[in-house]
């Protein structure tokens, strides 16, 4: 009995805690922080409980209002959610105990950061577990303006210029998603998954495609994919730390997840074509978004473009996937995950940095290293698994990529994966480099909390011990995963 | 052509329309008008397309499913414009300007 | 500084035509005139797809009203739109109630409000709200209690309280003061917090899920939901019309 | 559709030829005010066309929400951005509301 209880209750936690929290923090400003950190271990011990049940158990479902489809919305959490929820969760806890210390001289930012961050990780959790199309939606809508008032927090006029942007681009993505949900749902008459994704292959020709191409091109929007990155870096580069980690380590994965969530369950997993393209796309920003960070003076433009290259990987990552099959699939999330705990570290370590010498020029880091080695050590650990080096988890993903890519011949992208790691560890290292020289002359600096030195080191750790974790994290994703057999109908659909 | 497809039609118009007036123009509250005008030919795609029911003078076989849908629509849409109006007017305090200008990043 | 100058703009494809037009441009548009002609062609393209999907979808299809049909019963009330805005896909409403406290929270964080009044209102301004909010209440009262049988329900009760609201705040009515900080908050939370607490208690019933109304309680259930939203709704729309935190 | 007389098609054409059309000059037009004005038409007649489609929810909630309170925001948003000049708005507008 209570097995069979258990994963609804966790699926039901997830999503409420961090929600209930969030009206408490609003409504009791003054006890926001510690209403806040209570919530965040909470969340994250719910989290970590439906992880290993998925784990355990398998997929598990839950049918909101007790109706089944098509009437009613499902929640699933298949592997891929678990992942991502898991690395949601680990973020999220650390990110939490960070903002306690970095918003502690702040009271505008502290009372209005809690409400919007504990919405932010609802509507991620939400909707990593949401199984109908339209209720993702909602649940975009949700992310991108927990996001965009999070960087507004900033409070600058670089700040609000990068939200108000971030907004619109944000509107213009889910806008574009919804026109396909429309398409899709006077295609199939639902808007559950498994049921579209049943009826794709008899649906309407030009309607069913037209639907795809609208809602990829949104999400490829909200996942700032070359060409389409130039909203990003001003938003990331210009929030308060604890909130550029949040939107560069889990926010643009969000729509990364859904992009490859409708790829892989709703479309089968074909589209040779568009797996191409994308995939092209993807080999653009790699080396156009780590140029780019080698540019940067400042460290957290810096950071942000070499999101814009993290993210290029995965899309890079889709022709293998789409013709070679599953060991590619788990080399890009792999590279998810991966980043996400890297790029968190790297943005908390520039975020003390800056609280440091109260700037975050490159060239003026000197000697940073002798006053914040935590610091320093977390940065130079996130760049080991930005630039790919063993035993990090970044390493395990594209070592997966590469063995597919030579398996297939593919050296062309061989040559791309192999230059990005190149450029990264060229951008990692001015900044580090930088950090040893001695200082110039003695500066004013302030102390940084040692909460904020330890959380930054701690999710850099987790980067590079999850590429020892392969053997446990593998059968995760392979838990509920879409048959291949799905991928030949869908093959031979897109192909006429 | 049928009516469904005929409000189809002019909801993908409103999108396009929309979407050219977001790119072409400069001012942030002109951005707004044209997302909002884009967010309605969508719904008028979801609710003209549901017009397609086999005996569709009857007016309780209409389906409810994508007018349920457009309510929620269209909430989400007064609050991104709240939203967006709020940043907008913040951002003209702050610096006079109501466009977003070409000073990327800094 | 430079180097990120060179980020294409939206969706053109980064196309970047000479400015040799020789009419000026409009303050207002930020391209050239060549750009822009680009654009129309590519959009004109865009909407060729999109109406080639729109008539791949002629014949006709009923959708979800035969299922929608068969269940009303069980839903707790008699018109299709409310059982699917309230039982069916209650979820979804749940998490749109979300949506707007959270644009009134980001709203609050971005700056304070300047009172919507503005200039010295006049004195129709000031009497208007004497005649119409009783009114409006009124008939906010009743599209809620229509909704169940009939068109209506929260969200169209809500926005006629948030007009109520707006108004008040047009007239330069100064906000009580009990209803400055704690109550107002409340108010802005109450439609989600009760949709979200009875539908996790709904979870704890033995066979019970995640708003999963038991079809005898259901238009009870439904109803207070309804009224709570109905009061967030007005208050979080009329606090987005005043711009800011109080 | 057999059942659409040839007055239904016209009044159809004429609602979509005014929505087009209202649509058109909102985003067109040089004034925003105008604009702004416009935009509220264009909600009013859209929810017309809700009516028309028989989706009488979304007619009501469209007058409410779509054309009355984003209309309501837009105006005083547009208020905010463009204070009348000579009278006393201007003194407190560069002073921006601290945080």
């Amino acid at each position: 009995m209570l097995p069979v209880l258990a994963a609804p209750a966790w699926m039901l936690a997830v999503v409420f805690v961090p929600l209930a929290a969030a009206l408490l923090c609003f409504l009791l400003p003054r006890r926001a922080v510690i209403l806040g950190l209570v919530a965040a271990v909470l969340t994250a011990a719910v989290t970590f409980a439906l992880t290993l049940e998925v784990a355990a158990a398998g997929t598990a479902h839950t049918l909101l209002g007790g109706w089944a489809a098509p009437l009613g919305i499902l929640w699933r959490a298949d592997g891929l959610s678990a992942a991502l929820l898991a690395m949601t969760a680990l973020v999220g806890v650390t990110v939490s105990l960070y903002a306690a210390a970095y918003f502690r001289d702040d009271a505008h930012a502290r009372v209005f950061f809690w409400p919007l961050w504990l919405l932010l990780w609802t509507a991620l959790n939400a909707l990593y577990l949401s199984a109908d199309l339209f209720n993702l939606y909602v649940t975009l809508e949700l992310l991108g303006f927990a996001a965009v008032s999070l960087t507004a927090l900033g409070g600058g006029a670089a700040a609000l210029t990068g939200a108000i942007r971030y907004l619109l681009v944000s509107v213009l993505g889910s806008l574009s998603y919804l026109l396909g949900v429309a398409l899709l749902y006077h295609s199939c008459g639902s808007v559950d998954i498994g049921l579209v994704a049943a009826c794709i292959p008899d649906a309407p020709r030009p309607a069913s495609q037209v639907a795809a191409a609208a809602m990829m091109a949104g999400l490829i929007l909200k996942t700032a994919l070359f060409p389409f990155h130039f909203w990003l870096p001003p938003a990331h580069g210009s929030a308060p730390a604890p909130v550029s980690a949040v939107l560069s380590a889990l926010v643009v994965k969000a729509s990364f997840y859904l992009l490859l969530r409708l790829w892989l369950d709703v479309l089968g997993g074909g589209g040779r074509w568009a797996a191409e393209l994308l995939g092209l796309l993807g080999v653009a920003a790699v080396l156009w978004g780590s140029v780019l960070a080698l540019r940067q003076e400042r460290l957290k433009l810096l950071i942000a473009y070499s999101t814009v290259a993290q993210i290029g990987y995965l899309f890079l990552a889709l022709p293998l996937a789409v013709a070679g099959g599953a060991a590619a699939w788990t080399g890009a999330l792999y590279l998810a995950l991966a980043h996400g705990l890297a790029k968190a570290a790297m943005f908390l370590s520039a975020g003390n940095l800056l609280r440091f010498g109260g700037h975050d020029r490159i060239a003026e880091l000197d000697s940073a290293v002798h006053r914040l080695p935590l610091t320093l050590t977390a940065f130079a650990l996130a760049g080991v698994s930005i630039m790919g080096l063993p035993p990090s988890g970044g390493f395990i993903g594209k070592w997966l990529l590469l063995k597919a890519a030579f398996a297939q011949g593919r050296f062309g992208l061989v040559v791309v994966i192999l230059l990005g790691g190149v450029l990264a560890a060229a951008y990692v290292f001015k900044v580090v480099g930088h950090a040893f020289t001695p200082a110039a002359r003695e500066r004013r600096l302030r102390t940084v909390p040692p909460g904020m030195e330890w959380s930054a080191l701690l999710l850099a750790a987790a980067a590079i011990v999850l590429g020892l974790t392969l053997p446990l994290i593998s059968p995760l994703l392979q838990v509920g995963a879409a048959p291949a057999a799905m991928a030949t109908a869908f093959a031979a659909w897109s192909a006429a | 052509m049928t009516q469904a497809v005929f409000w189809a039609l002019i909801g993908m118009a409103l999108v396009v329309l929309g979407l050219y007036a977001l790119i072409v123009h400069a001012h942030l509250l002109r951005k707004v008008l044209a997302l909002n005008i884009m967010s309605s030919g969508v719904f008028l795609v979801f609710i003209g397309l549901a017009r397609r029911t086999p005996d569709a003078d009857a007016p309780m076989a209409a389906d409810p499913v994508p007018q349920a849908m457009v309510l929620t629509g269209i909430v989400v849409a007064v609050a991104a414009t709240g939203l967006a109006l709020a940043l907008i007017v913040r951002l003209r305090a702050l610096t006079g300007r109501t466009t977003l200008g070409d000073d990327m990043g800094d | 500084m430079s180097a990120q100058r060179a980020t294409p703009r939206h969706g053109g494809g980064g196309v970047q035509a000479p400015a040799g037009a020789a009419r000026p441009v409009p303050a207002d548009t930020a391209l050239p005139r060549a750009a822009r002609v680009l654009l129309a062609l590519v959009l004109l393209a865009v909407f060729g797809g999109l109406a080639l999907a729109v008539l791949a979808l002629a014949q006709p299809a009923p959708g979800l009203a035969a299922a929608v049909a068969g269940r009303i019963d069980d839903s707790g009330v008699s018109h299709p739109v409310t059982a699917v805005l309230l039982n069916f896909r209650g979820y979804d409403t749940l998490l749109e109630l979300v949506v707007l406290v959270l644009a009134l929270v980001g709203t609050w964080s971005v700056g304070r409000a300047r009172g919507c009044a503005g200039n010295a209102p006049g004195p129709l301004l000031r009497q208007l709200p004497r005649l119409l909010a009783p009114l409006m209440v009124l008939v906010a009262g009743y599209l809620l209690w229509a909704g169940a049988h009939a068109p209506g329900g929260a969200f169209q009760a809500g926005s006629l309280l948030g007009g109520v609201g707006i108004l008040l705040c047009l007239s330069g009515q100064p906000l009580p003061g009990w209803a400055q900080a704690l109550v107002l908050r409340l108010a802005v939370v109450l439609g989600v917090a009760v949709f979200a607490a009875l539908g996790a208690a709904a979870a704890l019933l033995p066979g019970g899920a995640p708003l999963d109304w038991p079809p005898a309680q259901a238009k009870t259930l439904i109803l207070t939901i309804e009224l709570a939203a109905m009061l967030s709704i007005g208050v979080v729309l009329a606090a987005l019309f005043a711009g800011g935190r109080p | 559709m057999a059942g659409l007389s040839l007055l239904d098609w016209a009044l159809d054409g004429v609602l979509a030829l005014l929505l087009l059309w209202l649509a058109w000059r909102t985003l067109s037009t040089p004034a925003l005010f105008r604009a702004v004005v416009l935009f509220i038409a264009f909600g009013l007649v859209l929810a017309l066309v809700w009516a028309r489609l028989y989706a009488v929810d979304v007619a009501l909630a469209e007058m409410a929400i779509g054309a009355g309170v984003t209309g309501a925001l837009l105006l005083a948003a547009l208020a905010r951005l463009e204070p009348p000049i000579g009278r006393g708005r201007a003194a407190d507008d560069g002073e921006g509301d601290g945080t």
